[in-house]
């Protein structure tokens, strides 16, 4: 399905909560408000004509000159061969999004990920610890304005 | 007789003054710098985890139980063996009913699954993976 | 080499019985010295022999730069495990933890008492001896749990329980099978069974020819012995793959390499049993009309036996480097569902065997019936 | 007392251990053999490689790469150009894209060959391993010709491959083809269809279809699970719309469909495809340029692109976000082993300590992909 | 220390003796089952048959506990590093290390601009050689093990220094 | 006889017996139970020696199979299986030590009278023979009944003993559903 | 109970079969490929990446090598002689850093200034012994003058 | 006439075995430790009969008397241990004196 139809399916039903759509990106992306990200992804999953049943990829990404922190959901669905990007933007200054583990169990892990790295909270997670990183590691690396660490237990980083 | 026995006393002597002049050889030459993390346990290279001595599942008693109850049937099938032939039929026959017993027992216990290494014991089902 | 002592003693005649004591003392040591000798030297040429197999097989060489063709690595390997540290973790039980390598060791080191190398050279006529080798083996097992629990490291007492759990029920088979060979010829004395597989155009009074359930009784036995001696496809006590190094994986240095010679140890005990029991010991085939002088005969003898129990050993380990391992459910439920239900119905049919035909093998029928 | 945890044992298992194929470490409770649950701990080999994405140029970025899975590095080198390549709106020529398939397959075998023999190895049999390692040098040897190196090609660049293909490479290439396909048999006889390999691995770890969609779970473990998706097949990239292979997927021959053995098979067969693919497209080759014209510092427009292509392991996909400097803005990872991983604790739930190994060696996960 | 060390005068015999012991060590080189990364597949296929360390009696062991010798095979981590020293520890001396690969030397391609890379191993544990190469072909490991056994051969064990 | 063979007859005795006693002293005295159960297996060594000294090699080597390789392994087993922590002291008070001490010494000291007063109606000494066929023509002429009940027993012990382990599995199983409810059992001991 | 025999039966078969092609290992004689290494050297591919050579003569020390390294392991540092051309005077490549990955020789702009050689067996007892240094030093200090003057760049990087 | 071992001797060290025993069984409150005691108990009686048929002219039959000694020990063994560790399992205990059920 095109993605022009599914923005059109998806703000048709979530309103004002599906915010923009983008055409320059690869494969084009939708703007959900980070509210309403649980009920899209579970709607986008179930319904019979979209059948997202895979979440290929979540990504969070720091956009630190508009200041803000966004996730990205990539979304594929084999059955119907279409795939959709979905997009939640976040304050920078304390991204906090709901968790969609609940739709996609594989999203569990990429959350931690994204909290790792990039320090995202994701509300309602079971288990958010830092999955690639020591625990007791300073700092969110993939932030941009992320400083080196200089020393690290007992030796020079 | 005995003096064949002593051979084995003898072989048992010289196997452990062996291993102990051994050591005590490997003593002269290795060297010993032990420090704490060197005599900590390994565990693929993290830190253990409490201790090992633990209670271990009774799968490996019921086996060992088994076993013991084979083993000295068994080791009354030795003197049968020996005498076996010179007795003839009637030893035979007392050694079928011997062993006849014994089958059925085996056979009760492998009926109700003693013999299985049962893989979900019911008490297994442990909390979820969130737990820390 | 007990004929021996007597001999000597004997040939002391008046001596003082302290001076004929000290000399039956003395070729006691001897001899269980040249054992030990020995032992340490197949033990060593064992492990060799091992690489060079699995080289072979795998398509590579082996280990040929220590010495002409590799054949010193032994030497080498032994020495350097003599120079490394000996750690005893701190929270080991520290007696259990030491006194196992002795155990093992020794245990297994004793089990070659009873064996007979050919006709004149053994160390002691044990006339118990098949049940004694099962005995003094079984002892190993408590020995590993001592290590394994003594080390307090959980892959070591993994390896430790499936270790035990193992070998004591393949001990089950391992005595059926033997006792399904041991009716034949009525005794438990290495000699006589060893005497009773002479002739036969060589081979076929083996008792592994003796019927079809020695036959058998014979594959039984060997797969079990393979699982006794903690082998692949039956070595999950030492399952790299999965515990890490089983029930050693603490030991260090020298303490290791007791572990490690009482494997191999144990792998020549179970094949020279094999060998005594069902191919025919030191029987030598084909030659048993030519007359030759004694010592050329026992060398012959002794040569024999011995290349029978390496045929065996080369065996397991081609099948080592073959097979993949068992899981420890599927390793029991190999044992008590198949290998144990065969031998018992195995004992019993090769009982009807012994009792229908007077205990004649399949070759004396069939010489039996050309003779009328 | 100790509290009701006593019951179970916590073993961490990793990241030192021989079948965590690497440095993951899982942390298992056990009750005897029996596992009650297991938790991966990773980034045991996290090396920041989305940060150094955005700190090296487009070009720069290519031998980082090679070691995101360095079985896999032509692969990877792949999936990373044609992510650029959309952005830039780069046209490769045909020969190029022909090399790419030809390097890409070869190396999908070369990869399956470890994942066939470490899963083997794992199980015990250490042969196949080895097996594997062989003919796998026969491809490194290819590589070597191509590029130079062994394991970290960084061959296939932005824009076609960085060299044209040496001469002989297409002979050599056909040898292996003829070589190659007999030794699956071999493989087949030796170790696939081996009982004791079979019992291990039949009806263990099934991923259900439903699961395996809902963990992510892509490539040949995706198959395995009986569902037909190959990007190679259903969103052709280069020239894998022409070619004429087949997509195997699990059909539960030995138990149900999605076990290990299924996942396990899965790989043999693809190897058998890649042959055969690699086969076609030699006879493809016609001449041309080895790459497009490139120019020499790049500045792709601002957007962003999300690409994915067929690995050995699944769908590796590149997320990538320009800002129109010299430099990636984002370069994000979606790499196949981490979703993979994921599953592991759901399937790790009351199967055996020797399950988690055939587990984890029949998902053939790799570490340096997951961790990054 | 073991009694004997470094009590022996240095006269032919002693010194014999002590290159019997170096022989039988640079002989006998059990090499831990370590990799972390790249590296331990050029490492695996070391072992395995076109290079086949076996012939130099160097086997692979699992546990550190019977291990003489350590390759690092890999990038390590500062996550890693604290289990490479432990397991360092854990083997019991004599015991050497390998830094195979530029990850090991120097931290390699992550040295400029990764964050959670340790930048060489010998930061943490005592080096005896560095082998080049990312990764190093067998050869150049097979190379280096030669080069530690030259090494080796050069100790003193029991001869007074 | 001769004077020599039979000291060194004794010898071995004093062997055995110190060896037995020695330790089965630890057995009783020792507080860490995982150390006095090993310290059993040497106990089961000794007398296994003292066996074969008595000539009865069949005994001998079935009391190391059996005792050793089997019943030792059945108790470190159990010992493995119950025990819950380290050291743990497993005495009992002191007015049990002293009760304990004093009528093992009472018990000693009527078997030794017993011993004094009784006469034996002894042979002479008795050059050892195998003894495996003899024990076996008795067990299949005049022992017959207790051989077969020896097998009745033993079967009836495995399947006893197999049937309280699965009832425990149960057991187990109940327990922790309790545990579940938050009424664990052990926690009314504590 | 027969599917009990045929179960037996098709195992013994199987694990046959793997014996067979073991046992076909284990005796053929010339089955092995191992090459003996020390004596017998496989002689690498003609582009094999080995060790880094910089021919410093016809270096114009451009620093283009230097610039392109994704991992700096290339130190370079050059000065105008008094012809005004760059030379070279610390060019040192840290091996033991370098990821062979052939950047720096493709984007040299001199035909066989900076190649990689076919030597790969260069191990060393200490980190320092990997590092290769093949910068002319500093100009003779009769030269020296110019040299200061001069915009000396120094291209990226400290020694590790 | 050096002194020979006699049926005295072994009876005696069969006595002690035994105190030994009764002294296990009765200070001892782990249950196994109590099991343990009454082996070496078994094992003293056992030596007694082995040195009886030694000793007197009853030939094997005190072996083969110490061998059915033998497979009651091991029965018992068997059993006992299983019904503790039933118990452990409930109670998690196998201290003697907490655990009224073994008292009866
Ligand atoms: S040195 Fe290179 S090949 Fe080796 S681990 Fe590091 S990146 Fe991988
Ligand atoms: S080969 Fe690569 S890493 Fe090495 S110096 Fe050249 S550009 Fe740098
Ligand atoms: S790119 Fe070539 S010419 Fe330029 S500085 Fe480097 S080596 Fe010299």
């Amino acid at each position: 399905m095109e993605a022009k139809k599914i923005y059109e399916i998806l703000s048709g039903r979530f309103g004002s909560a599906i915010q923009q759509f983008q055409e320059n990106t690869l494969p084009p992306s939708i703007v959900v408000g980070h509210q309403a990200i649980v009920e899209v992804c579970d709607f986008l999953k179930k319904a019979e004509e979209l059948e997202f049943l895979s979440l290929i990829c979540l990504s969070a990404v720091d956009m630190q000159e508009k200041g803000k922190m966004a996730v990205v959901y990539h979304l594929g669905s084999m059955r119907q061969r279409h795939t959709i990007v979905l997009k939640v933007e976040l304050d920078r200054g304390s991204p906090h999004v709901r968790t969609v583990g609940t739709v996609w169990p594989v999203a569990a892990w990429y959350e931690r990920e994204a909290y790792d790295l990039l320090g995202v909270v994701f509300d309602g997670h079971p288990d958010l610890r830092r999955i690639l990183m020591p625990e007791d590691w300073e700092g969110y690396p993939l932030r941009k304005d992320y400083v080196y660490p200089k020393r690290y237990h007992t030796w020079d980083v | 007789m005995l003096i064949n026995f002593s051979n084995v006393f003898v072989f048992l002597t010289l196997g452990t003054v062996f291993v102990a002049v051994t050591l005590l050889l490997g003593r002269l030459v290795r060297p010993a710098d032990p420090n704490l993390i060197k005599m900590s346990n390994y565990e693929c290279g993290e830190e253990p985890i409490g201790h090992s001595w633990i209670t271990f599942n009774v799968r490996f008693y019921v086996i060992a139980l088994i076993f013991v109850i084979f083993d000295v049937e068994v080791v009354f099938l030795f003197p049968w063996a020996v005498v076996f032939r010179s007795m003839g039929w009637i030893a035979f026959w007392d050694v079928l009913i011997f062993m006849g017993v014994l089958l059925v027992g085996f056979a009760y216990v492998w009926k109700m699954g003693d013999l299985d290494w049962i893989k979900d014991l019911g008490n297994l089902q442990e909390e979820g993976e969130g737990d820390e | 080499m007990i004929g021996l002592v007597r001999d000597i003693v004997t040939s002391l005649g008046n001596a003082g019985p302290l001076v004929r004591l000290l000399v039956t003392v003395a070729i006691m040591l001897a001899s269980a010295l040249i054992v030990l000798g020995i032992v340490l030297l197949y033990e060593g040429f064992a492990t060799y022999a091992e690489r060079k197999v699995a080289g072979d097989i795998q398509a590579r060489i082996g280990p040929n730069r220590v010495g002409p063709y590799g054949l010193l690595q032994f030497v080498a390997d032994g020495v350097k495990l003599l120079l490394k540290e000996d750690i005893i973790p701190f929270y080991a039980d520290r007696w259990l933890f030491v006194l196992a390598p002795y155990i093992v060791f020794t245990a297994s080191f004793a089990a070659f008492v009873p064996l007979s190398y050919s006709e004149h050279v053994y160390v002691a006529d044990l006339n118990v001896g098949v049940l004694y080798i099962i005995a003094i083996s079984s002892v190993v097992s408590m020995a590993i749990l001592m290590g394994s629990w003594g080390s307090n490291n959980k892959w070591s007492l993994f390896g430790g329980m499936r270790a035990v759990a193992q070998i004591i029920s393949y001990e089950i088979p391992i005595v059926l099978s033997l006792l399904a060979a041991v009716i034949v010829p009525a005794s438990l004395d290495m000699k006589d069974i060893i005497g009773c597989q002479a002739g036969g155009l060589g081979i076929f009074r083996w008792l592994l020819f003796n019927n079809p359930f020695t036959l058998l009784a014979f594959f039984v036995y060997f797969i079990a012995a393979i699982a006794e001696v903690n082998r692949t496809p039956f070595d999950i006590p030492e399952a790299e793959s999965e515990i890490v190094a089983g029930y050693h994986t603490e030991y260090t240095g020298m303490r290791f390499a007791f572990f490690f010679m009482a494997e191999y140890g144990d792998m020549f005990v179970v094949s020279a049993l094999a060998t005594t029991l069902f191919l025919g010991g030191w029987q030598v085939p084909f030659i048993g009309g030519l007359a030759m002088p004694v010592w050329l005969r026992e060398l012959l003898e002794v040569a024999v036996f011995f290349g029978k129990v390496f045929l065996l050993i080369y065996v397991m380990m081609w099948i080592r480097w073959t097979l993949p391992r068992l899981r420890v459910d599927q390793l029991m439920d190999l044992c008590w569902k198949y290998l144990t239900p065969i031998a018992f119905f195995n004992l019993i049919g090769a009982s009807i065997w012994v009792l229908a035909f007077h205990g004649k093998g399949v070759y004396d029928l069939i010489a039996g019936l050309y003779a009328h | 007392m100790a509290g009701a945890d006593e019951k179970f044992m916590q073993v961490s298992m990793g990241p030192q251990h021989p079948s965590t194929h690497g440095v993951l470490r899982l942390l298992v409770k056990t009750d005897g053999e029996v596992l009650s649950s297991i938790k991966p701990y990773i980034g045991y080999l996290h090396r920041g490689l989305e940060k150094i994405a955005e700190r090296v140029t487009y070009p720069q970025f290519t031998p980082f790469t090679d070691r995101l899975d360095y079985l896999a590095s032509m692969n990877c080198n792949l999936a990373y150009a044609m992510t650029v390549e959309r952005l830039l709106g780069i046209e490769v020529p045909r020969r190029a894209q022909i090399i790419r398939v030809i390097m890409a397959e070869l190396n999908r075998i070369s990869s399956h060959l470890i994942a066939f023999g470490s899963l083997s190895a794992d199980m015990g049999a250490f042969t196949p391993f080895l097996f594997g390692i062989r003919e796998r040098e026969f491809i490194n040897d290819l590589f070597e010709m191509a590029c130079g190196a062994r394991l970290t090609y960084n061959y296939i660049r932005i824009g076609g491959v960085s060299q044209d293909i040496p001469g002989g490479f297409i002979e050599k290439a056909r040898e292996f083809l003829d070589y190659f396909p007999p030794k699956i048999k071999e493989y087949n006889d030796l170790i696939s269809y081996n009982s004791i390999f079979i019992k291990r691995l039949a009806d263990i770890a099934v991923i259900r279809p439903e699961d395996a969609f809902d963990y992510g779970i892509t490539g040949p473990n995706l198959r395995a699970s009986g569902i037909p998706w190959d990007l190679r097949r259903d969103e052709p990239y280069l020239v894998y719309g022409e070619l004429d292979f087949e997509v195997p997927v699990g059909r539960g021959e030995m138990g149900s469909t999605g076990d290990a053995w299924d996942r396990y098979m899965m790989r043999i067969y693809e190897m058998e495809q890649s042959a055969k693919i690699v086969r076609q497209c030699l006879a493809m080759l016609e001449p041309g340029d080895h790459t497009a014209k490139v120019p020499k510092v790049l500045k792709p427009p601002a957007g962003e692109v999300y690409v994915r292509a067929e690995n050995p392991r699944g769908e590796l996909g590149f997320y990538l976000i320009s800002d129109g400097s010299t430099k990636p803005y984002r370069l994000r990872i979606r790499a196949p082993s981490f979703a993979t991983l994921s599953i592991v604790p759901k399937l790790g739930k009351g199967v055996m300590i020797a399950d988690l190994v055939a587990i984890i060696g029949s998902l053939d996960i790799i570490l340096p992909e997951i961790d990054r | 220390m073991g009694a004997l060390e470094d009590r022996l005068p240095d006269n032919i015999l002693f010194t014999t003796v002590d290159k019997f012991l170096n022989w039988s060590q640079k002989s006998s080189l059990w090499y831990m089952l370590f990799a972390t990364a790249c590296c331990g597949i050029e490492l695996m296929q070391t072992g395995a048959s076109r290079y086949d360390l076996d012939r130099f009696g160097a086997v692979f062991r699992a546990t550190p506990r019977q291990s003489d010798l350590m390759i690092v095979a890999g990038t390590i981590t500062h996550m890693m590093a604290d289990r490479v020293k432990r397991l360092y520890d854990q083997m019991p001396s004599p015991k050497y290390v390998i830094a195979m690969g530029s990850c090991a030397n120097t931290g390699g391609p992550f040295y400029k601009d990764s964050y959670a890379v340790l930048k060489g191993v010998d930061r943490i544990i005592p080096v005896d050689v560095y082998v080049p190469g990312c990764p190093p072909r067998p050869e150049a490991l097979i190379e280096g093990i030669m080069k530690l056994q030259e090494k080796i051969m050069e100790k003193k064990n029991l001869v007074r220094k | 006889m001769s004077a020599v063979p039979s000291t060194v007859h004794l010898l071995f005795f004093y062997f055995f017996a110190a060896m037995t006693i020695a330790s089965a002293l630890l057995v009783v005295l020792l507080r860490n139970i995982v150390q006095s159960a090993f310290a059993l297996f040497f106990t089961l060594f000794g007398v296994a020696g003292i066996y074969i000294l008595l000539g009865a090699d069949f005994v001998g080597v079935t009391q190391v199979l059996i005792y050793i390789g089997g019943v030792m392994i059945l108790i470190v087993f159990g010992v493995m299986l119950t025990h819950n922590s380290y050291s743990v002291d497993i005495f009992n008070r002191l007015g049990t030590l002293v009760m304990g001490t004093i009528s093992a010494i009472v018990t000693f000291t009527i078997i030794y009278y017993a011993i004094r007063q009784v006469p034996w109606r002894l042979i002479g000494y008795k050059a050892s023979i195998p003894t495996t066929r003899p024990i076996g023509t008795l067990l299949m002429t005049d022992y017959l009944l207790p051989f077969e009940l020896a097998s009745v027993l033993l079967v009836l012990a495995m399947v006893g003993a197999a049937y309280l382990i699965r009832s425990e599995l149960r057991v187990g199983k109940e327990r922790k559903d309790r545990d579940k409810r938050g009424a664990g059992l052990e926690r009314k001991d504590a | 109970m027969w599917g009990y025999m045929k179960r037996m039966f098709s195992s013994v078969k199987s694990v046959l079969a793997g014996m067979r092609i073991t046992l076909r290992y284990g005796v053929k004689p010339g089955s092995e490929v191992t090459q003996q290494y020390p004596e017998v050297r496989r002689e690498p591919s003609d582009r094999f990446r080995g060790k880094l050579f910089v021919d410093i003569n016809i270096c114009t020390g451009c620093t283009a090598c230097a610039r392109i390294c994704p991992v700096d392991a290339i130190v370079l540092k050059t000065v105008r002689d008094e012809n005004k051309k760059l030379r070279p005077v610390v060019f040192d490549i840290d091996n033991a850093r370098c990821i062979y990955c052939g950047l720096c020789v493709e984007a040299c702009p001199v035909d066989q200034c900076l190649y990689f050689e076919k030597k790969y067996e260069f191990s060393s007892y200490s980190r320092e012994g990997l590092v290769s240094h093949f910068g002319l030093g500093e100009p003779k200090p009769a030269e020296k003058k110019p040299a200061a003057a001069s915009e000396g760049k120094e291209t990226k990087g400290a020694v590790g | 006439m050096a002194p020979a071992v006699t049926l005295t001797d072994y009876l005696i060290l069969s006595g002690i075995l035994f105190s030994i025993g009764v002294f296990g069984v009765l200070t001892r409150k782990n249950a196994i430790a109590v099991l343990m005691g009454v082996e070496l108990m078994l094992n003293a009686a056992n030596i007694n009969l082995v040195a009886f048929s030694k000793f007197t002219d009853a030939g094997v039959v005190g072996q083969v008397f110490a061998l059915f000694s033998i497979v009651i020990a091991a029965a018992e063994v068997a059993v006992a241990l299983a019904i503790v560790i039933s118990i452990y399992k409930v109670t998690r205990t196998i201290d003697l004196d907490k655990e009224d059920t073994m008292k009866g």
